[in-house]
């Protein structure tokens, strides 16, 4: 466990790889946080359009220091900007697109993934916490895919991936694939299988980690180039 | 790079199967894709079910589609009007199957079917024939009866602007089922007088995002179907 | 009954007579035929906006004679203009106007009336018909007020205004009142209640033409002035 | 003649009574009518229910009609951001209840309330805390639970340009609820930087009509939330 901080890939790696997933021409919407640096990572040659659910199609990146516009903001409000091509709408035409089914991918931070692909990320259910949900729950329920990018495990080392829940649910069997800092991981009829190890990380190791068995893969082992 | 127009309208409609559900566009003449559904004459599916507001008119557009014996089934609020005469005798034959909807339940159905609502309860119908043997239910003193969202394979709409990535606006009147039939389709394609490249329409002023379009073709100078009817014309 | 084609009021004077007890700045859904007369006599100083229910709020007059946008219809689909401060929407949001009681007021026609403000507009049930109901349904469960437009009687001399509708029903109780040629009738708990009789008709006469029973009302007697 | 404008911030919200259910635009700061929201704090109505997607921040607009103990009750999604602190003491307090609603299901809530769709299925927050105690039934396989339509006596919204007749253009993401919370309150209240004749704007890309609003007021030069909560302003 000595070695823990120089195993796996960094939050950049998580995201480069990640966006390796994503096809071309895909409608995406990316999660407050962590999700956020997908867009960084675009493959060379493909497009993709990103959706906030405050009412934008075609969000485009931050705009310079200075040059924000207040009404002009993602989900987690920050200023952002509009590309070519971009649209504008309301709250229940952008819900439409969501619970509709028409994107293609949500990505999503996690407080904890079940090997069922129950996802957890609103509430500790804490007595005194202050409850809030946003659109994850729409999300979740809505998307055709939802990715869950997220550290495999809490700050105090605890396994994230569980086989069930403690945390209240943001969604019940929801979650598709995660990608964490020592492993991407498919959630299957037989639980988390893996697709790809981090550098430096084997099946033991991710196994300790994990709170539910982890099915091996026949995958190549190591991470991306950078 | 995100290009959704399409070459021909031959193209566009290629894959269509037979036995395929279509929603088309229109409220009469106005915004019917007389283009696209001519285009789909000449592809050949059949068994088809078509909804949209009206049956067409004359012996061209979605008339046509009907008097080619194509179109099994209609889900349709007013199948008759004036210069309708295809779609009465498909019916009374016995051909054509038609299930009736309230306008604005039409209309409701297909937005719930694009927003991902499998069913919502509505006060339009109740106490008439059109609510019969449907589940109703009394809210806050008011009986309302429990309708269920309209999906479909493909739809055929009819745009004014259009830019390469979908977006879409439309003229006047001729906008009225098309941005809801854009959501509620599996395979949305849409004929535009003119197609121009992203950012060339201001983003605020949008009808429908191009999310819920697939395939765009230009048609730049579209039929009149009122016109093609008084000149007695028929398709093919 | 020889003088059946005297009495009353003519269709512009039901027209004329009705558009008086519609209040400034209503927002009003004018059906096919007899209703669309409305229009032309909007009392002085008053300005009704009409919605038509194919997607426009602000519909103007007909255009010149070869004037007319194909694309610029009402629900007649007759060509049509728009005034100034129109907006264009689609049908669900149209609707949505409709259904949710933002309309002040439609004013539709009738083959029958009932006592009880049951209103049959759409069929008579022939075997033989095509059936079509457009937007009637939803006009009469979801717009504040309904006004029904229509001659008393059918061109046969039977009653429109009867104890129970024997076609198929557009709405149940929905009618609130009645202008016919004869008389404005309320459609009151108590059944048809004399709001005003058109000029030349007493209650006898009324009831005579009516197939249920009529109540009198404390109101002055004559039509309009024109 | 329809004139909607009105003269005053004090007159637009003067008959607001107490206990009134008041639905306001916004997205964090993005929409968010503070002219409005401080015109109803010098008012002086109390008791409210606020539907909001969020409770304010900082101790101006939203945050500062909770600080005034003026609000008993919020339906919201999100009602903690950053620079909130306000509803959090009131919340733990017990004085301001909390329903929590899902963003999307409080958007289609506040649409159907709108369109008169009195309760519908969706599939947001099937399994979750959130679904417990409500109906919820199978279709096509999948579960649904049900939702109901959400109204409110008054709606105050934030445009950026309108007209006499109510009809309102927004700024970006600034839209956000606007839209369906005009349709969803017995009397909508909007400022907007700028009121126009009617025929001004464009009828193709008006957004929300003129049906839908009662009141119009013109505030110029609205304030930005975030640049007084940055200065540390309060109000009153």
């Amino acid at each position: 466990m000595s070695q823990a901080t120089t195993l796996g890939w960094t939050r950049e790696q998580m995201a480069r790889r990640l966006a390796q997933d994503i096809a071309d021409g895909s409608y995406v919407n990316l999660g407050i946080g962590i999700p956020e640096l997908v867009a960084r990572f675009v493959p060379e040659g493909r497009t993709f359009i990103y959706h906030t659910e405050n009412g934008l199609l075609g969000m485009g990146p931050s705009p310079e220091e200075g040059a924000g516009d207040p009404e002009l903001i993602n989900a987690g409000k920050r200023h952002v900007t509009a590309n070519a091509g971009a649209a504008y709408f309301h709250h229940a035409d952008s819900f439409a697109m969501i619970r509709g089914g028409h994107l293609d991918l949500s990505v999503l931070g996690a407080m904890q993934v079940s090997a069922t692909g129950d996802l957890a990320n609103w509430s500790t259910g804490a007595p005194d916490a202050i409850p809030a949900v946003g659109g994850a729950m729409d999300l979740v329920a809505g998307v055709k895919q939802v990715f869950v990018m997220t550290q495999h495990c809490t700050k105090t080392g605890d396994p994230k991936l569980v086989e069930a829940c403690t945390y209240p649910l943001t969604g019940r069997g929801v979650v598709d694939r995660v990608y964490s800092d020592l492993a991407v991981l498919d959630v299957t009829p037989g639980g988390f299988r893996v697709v790809e190890l981090g550098p430096g990380v084997d099946l033991p190791t991710l196994q300790e980690r994990t709170g539910a068995p982890v099915l091996p893969a026949e995958v190549h082992h190591g991470g991306t180039s950078s | 790079m995100i290009d959704k127009r399409a070459a021909s309208a031959a193209e566009v409609v290629a894959d269509i199967p037979d036995g395929s559900s279509i929603m088309v566009g229109g409220f009469g003449e106005a915004g019917s894709p007389v283009e696209l559904i001519h285009a789909l004459i000449d592809q050949g599916a059949s068994n088809l079910t078509i909804i949209s507001n009206n049956t067409g008119s004359g012996e061209v557009g979605l008339a046509a589609l009907l008097k080619e014996r194509r179109v099994t089934k209609v889900i349709c609020s007013f199948p008759k009007t004036l210069n309708s005469t295809v779609f009465p005798e498909l019916y009374r034959e016995g051909f054509t199957e038609l299930e009736l909807v309230p306008q604005g339940t039409l209309a409701e159905r297909i937005r719930a079917g694009g927003a991902g609502v499998p069913a919502f309860f509505t006060p339009t119908a109740v106490g008439t024939p059109l609510a019969e043997g449907k589940e109703s239910r009394e809210f806050h003193g008011r009986e309302y009866v429990l309708e269920h969202g309209l999906t479909a394979d493909y739809a055929l709409i009819k745009g004014a602007t259009a830019d390469t990535h979908g977006n879409v606006l439309y003229n006047k009147t001729a906008r009225n089922f098309a941005p809801i039939m854009a959501t509620a389709a599996d395979v949305t394609i849409v004929q535009a007088a003119r197609v121009l490249e992203p950012g060339a329409i201001d983003p605020e002023t949008i009808v429908t995002p191009g999310i819920f379009v697939d395939r765009v073709l230009e048609v730049a100078d579209p039929v009149h179907e009122s016109r093609l009817v008084a000149e007695g014309a028929s398709y093919p």
